[in-house]
């Protein structure tokens, strides 16, 4: 395999700090203290527990799709949990890992595949912007936002979700074009986890993802995505070298997706069941789990306690979900653009008028 | 379901299943014919429109590509160069758009500036419009902007009969062809006159520019395609019922070009024209069908023609969008103010 | 030419140098207003419409970019969610396409999916239409795609009065707005009021959505916009002359959402209405036009709308788009036709 | 700067096969005769003279426009040669010399840029497809045919020519990732003339465009664009290779776009003199002409003779230029579809009804 960062070990041990290409992130953690370790276990815990809420919910039809990001937990948290306050993140549709890490309620992710909004949070209050489902789209948005950081002297850095397959488009390529020709202060951050939907990432490219990047003159790095703080630490440098003003990074984050695509996948169609139990066996809950446990800080009582918060958590979500109401009838027509446009209101009032009993 | 073998026997199929069965036909009938998309070999793709088919013939004839759509396109029009004859799979309607470019600017134009020299039998299927309870990008009905396009054949099915011989029928053309599915209606069941293609009569096999009327009547006509035939035909029922009223439901099956002459003459005979879609009205087919047959039944109108179309507005999320889809209230709210006039 | 300040005067302006001077004055009225495309800085634009802003304001916020219109839109995006007011140029017509996904489905949509929180005052320049002799892909009229959009403005200026005004408009709304050079119209001249946006008439400052008769007329009515304003004009001309009649010309100005009523009353007192443009008539802005008109001047048409466009071809070569180019001759004849009904 | 194959030096001397980047590619040429050398020199004369005559064609208003190739008769006569009867070559727009190569009538350019057709000539026969203006779309249409031609047993290789503008379409960047993949057999032949229009290549990648292909894995290589002798043989390998079944190859020809962008283009905007000036001493023919010239094969008498080919040809050009006829009216219905669309029938009866007395 191509080099790959690693700062824990499938097993749970950390990798020394020596040589190989481990040696340069190292300090970007070398301060995340037990008490930190515990932190991110407790995101990557809850974060799955609702993951198999969405499940759950849409088996009882009350999504009408969930996309599960089981498998991808470290990847998101590590890499949402290296952002600052002022960092803005681009997603795609998958990351709600990361969404957790940046404040977003839960529920409005909830919203979104139950059919009930089309993006609820706002991104400017979060640093998140919405879900982008057309795959690729929201690359160029990152880019242009971190030209605009540039350009009006802001402090954060960007980074920009995508997956293996997106990194066919043109959009994302394009992106990788003009990110390096203006020096934007944006992270790629590419989850390779290995399929898109029914298509082996070998279909997407002949090389590793992450060397794409050379091809459009900036730095790029693969971190094994299972591996929480190797995540974070690559994904810290990558955005300290945004900040500096050498342009863009692309992180590749290795990882699998272990569920189905979405709900409505049948990954029995295509997936050799023995890659799915390699995989399972590289959990990244339970590779930190097992650090934790090994170091002695992960006792019987503390991991009780992070999965009794993960149930509540996920209990009072799913209540809120079931209570959540569909909008009025006529919602359909708000926010069409930001000055009344007359056919728009045309068409509302003859709905009203219509449907008006029905609201 | 693997693909069954060709047999001229009607059968009771879905509409998806049709589909799949008049591509599997398109394939044995022509060895250039290939498919290719995103997740159209193992899985089938999403809908499972082509599934078995790879099995069939092989990854060479049914290709997983990359998930980009431009390519899709753009490389089917160079195999389409080279003596093949591509289906394409845009795996939802919302994901056209990156490949406009190809198809508006390249695919369309290329017979053109040729001077007819190249010929592209490229057909690009595109599942489309909602009520499937989606997410974004998942529900759109773009057959405006391919109508407009000078160039483009641009065809929809109704029901599993239509599915199955204009699938097959697209991918014969010696045209590009837009070939939209009417997503929601993919489960539905009907007969299938299973006859390959080439055993059809000559008319038969060449009509896939008409439109047809699927219901006769006397008092209005409803125009319509695709999802919304269906919708129509409920409408028609309703209206029997309970105004007393009988409307001639008219099948558009392909949308550029038209074919308005039995539109024309049914409104002459009614006087009275809805058109239904659920794309947004503004500059759409409903805009294009109202203009012509005012022109040419301008003395026989006894109203304006009227329309029901989805919403000028993006289309909502899904718990909003049996509000923005045409219904029978809305069609026969449309028709009695046909009357009032 | 270097760009000159403003001034509360009249100047006689070619078009381009109107939208010149137009962009000049939104530079100044914000200094979130960056201006970006292909050769938009050094060069001015290959039709020299941002001629001098780069050495004016930097190359901060005169920005050259990169070959790739998809980034052209996508990043302006990015750049609007920042704070910024990006004036995207796009070369020509024909090279919109590339960009059409992020135009359709991201610009036209961030707003309705976001719950109104996001803004994204992005303007869209094109130049647009034939009628100059260029080689294919330049003289495209792309107008109906856009207008078929929720979400999206879509304008375009006839004179070189509105040119200067409707550009700072366009600028200054917190819409995305598709902003349609007549680009065989850049050279006429006219008379402009140099007065910027902020100093004029709060009516003026937000007019952007008007249409407005600029010719008075009792015989039958035209409707057009853009490019072939100046050609019905000639047609109204020569029509007083040649058969003494008087027609109405109204420029609609606004393509989406359209300003209808003046053409409806206009309609409604002349009977008759011809509508043109360079764009093929197949689901097109004339198509709504008729349609909508139709169902509000009913009782008052004394023929059919008419429509007077470019035909349903591809663009043909230079040397034959006189042909396909709407004249007065051809105006005329739909005039002539409107009467014989 | 990088690592450049040439096989002629600015000076018109023959670089040894020794070492250096050189040495792989010296074989491809290795059974150059004087006379195929000539041959070149002769191509490359034409190819201007007739490039001349677009120019002056234009300013007399008998084409609406003319991009000249001035500059890059080495980089299209070098690669044009290369290719075999059964290759198939898709260009953009300024290709003049390469369709030269390919038989293609030069008369059937000029009807292009005088617009009385939109492509005139054939392109199975020429193993030329039509000019490509929308930039990197042509790109595509080469991958899927070099797909095509893998799947039918085909003998031929594809190029298909670019722009160092190009490369930043996303169309570009979707065929690199595809015909990677598929493993097609195809040439990427980017003719990098320093310019698209007002702007210099550095702000379409920050690194030599070459390097591109590494992103996606395959091979690559950078050419002495004004070099007719390396290009050919660099030319020649690429399509060696594509046929191989290896893959895709980039070739980067580094040369100079001498004339403005098209005749509609001022340079003197953006463009310094004394980059022309240092292109100017590196012309592509004087190359030749030196090198031939030092070799005593370059006569007076046959310079004479070539230039009064070249002189002929672009007369005879001319004359039947000015002949070229608009094609009648009605013309502009044909071929819409190979069915009949009763849309355009109608029109067209409209048409020739009401202008029939003009046609
Ligand atoms: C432009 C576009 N084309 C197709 C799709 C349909 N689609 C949704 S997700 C997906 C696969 C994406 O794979 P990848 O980028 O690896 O992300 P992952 O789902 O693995 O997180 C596809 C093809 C889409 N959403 N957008
Ligand atoms: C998609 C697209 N965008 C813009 C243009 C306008 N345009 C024509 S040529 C050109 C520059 C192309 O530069 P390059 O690729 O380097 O090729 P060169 O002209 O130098 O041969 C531009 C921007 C176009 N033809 N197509
Ligand atoms: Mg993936
Ligand atoms: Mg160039």
């Amino acid at each position: 395999m191509t080099e790959l960062v690693q700062l824990l070990t499938p097993d749970g041990r950390r990798t020394t700090s020596g040589s190989g290409p481990e040696a340069e992130y190292q300090a970007f953690v070398a301060e995340v203290t037990d008490d930190d370790l515990v932190g991110l276990l407790r995101d990557m815990t809850v974060v799955r527990r609702l993951d198999d809420e969405g499940t759950a919910l849409q088996r009882q039809g009350e999504l009408s799709l969930w996309a599960s990001l089981r498998g991808q937990e470290a990847a998101q948290v590590g890499s949402g949990r290296a952002l600052e306050p002022a960092d803005m993140a681009f997603p795609s549709y998958r990351e709600h890992g990361v969404a957790w890490c940046r404040g977003v309620d839960p529920l409005k992710l909830f919203g979104l595949f139950r059919g009930t909004s089309l993006g609820a949070w706002d991104p400017a209050e979060h640093g998140f912007a919405l879900y982008a489902i057309v795959v690729g789209s929201q690359t160029l948005h990152a880019t242009g936002y971190a030209m605009g950081v540039a350009r009006d002297g802001g402090e954060g850095a960007v980074i920009s979700y995508f997956g293996d397959g997106a990194s066919s488009e043109g959009d994302v390529n394009e992106a990788f074009g003009w990110a390096s020709v203006f020096g934007a202060p944006l992270v790629f951050f590419c989850q390779n986890n290995q399929w898109a939907i029914s298509e082996p990432y070998r279909r997407q490219s002949r090389v590793p993802i992450y060397q794409r990047a050379r091809g459009f003159g900036f730095p790029s790095v693969r971190v094994d995505g299972n591996d929480v703080l190797a995540t974070l630490a690559v994904t810290r440098w990558a955005l300290r070298q945004a900040r500096s003003g050498a342009g863009p990074v692309l992180v590749e984050a290795l990882t699998y997706r272990i569920n189905p695509h979405t709900t409505a996948d049948d990954p029995s169609r295509y997936r050799p069941a023995d890659e799915l139990s390699t995989w399972r066996r590289r959990d990244p809950i339970d590779r930190l789990r097992t650090h934790l446990r090994a170091r002695g800080v992960l006792t019987d009582e503390l991991e009780a306690s992070i999965a009794a918060e993960a149930d509540s958590t996920a209990a009072d979500l799913r209540a809120r979900c079931l209570a959540l109401p569909d909008p009025p009838g006529d919602a359909l027509f708000d926010h069409v653009q930001v000055e009344e446009n007359n056919l728009v209101a045309a068409e509302r009032a003859a709905f009203v008028s219509l449907r008006g009993a029905l609201l | 379901m693997a693909p069954t073998a060709s047999a001229s026997v009607r059968r009771t199929l879905t509409l998806a299943k049709a589909l799949n069965t008049g591509l599997l036909e398109a394939m044995k009938a022509d060895p250039k014919t290939v498919i290719m998309g995103e997740d159209v070999g193992k899985l089938g793709g999403v809908f499972r429109i082509t599934d078995g088919l790879q099995e069939l013939f092989g990854e060479e004839r049914v290709i997983d590509t990359p998930l980009a759509e431009s390519a899709i396109v753009g490389t089917a029009i160079g195999l389409a160069m080279r003596g093949f004859r591509p289906v394409c799979e845009i795996q939802f309607d919302g994901f056209v758009y990156p490949a406009f470019d190809q198809i508006v600017s390249q695919l369309a134009k290329l017979h053109y500036r040729s001077g007819g020299r190249i010929r592209l039998p490229v057909t690009i299927r595109i599942p489309y419009g909602g009520g499937i309870g989606a997410v974004e990008h998942h529900s759109e009905s773009p057959e405006a902007y391919f109508c407009h396009t000078a160039g483009l054949r641009v065809v929809t099915c109704s029901s599993p009969a239509d599915a199955h011989l204009m699938i097959q029928q697209a991918v014969a053309s010696d045209d590009p062809v837009i070939f939209l599915e009417p997503k929601r209606r993919y489960w539905e069941k009907g007969e299938v006159d299973t006859t390959p293609l080439a055993d059809l009569p000559a008319d038969l096999r060449t009509d896939l520019g008409t439109s047809r009327v699927v219901r006769s009547g006397q008092d209005a006509t409803l125009v319509a395609y695709g999802p919304m035939v269906r919708t129509c035909l409920d409408a028609a029922d309703v209206a029997t019922e309970e105004d007393g009223r009988s409307l001639e439901v008219i099948d558009l099956r392909s949308l550029s070009p038209l074919d308005l002459d039995p539109v024309v003459e049914s409104t002459r005979r009614t006087g009275r024209l809805v058109a239904v879609h659920e794309a947004p009205s503004n500059v759409s087919l409903s805009s294009e069908i109202a203009a012509r047959v005012t022109e040419q039944a301008f003395y026989h109108l006894e109203s304006p023609v009227l329309r029901v179309t989805g919403f000028d507005t993006p289309y909502p999320p899904a718990r909003l969008e049996d509000h923005y889809l045409p219904d029978v209230d809305r069609i026969l709210d449309a028709v009695d103010r046909t009357f009032g006039y």
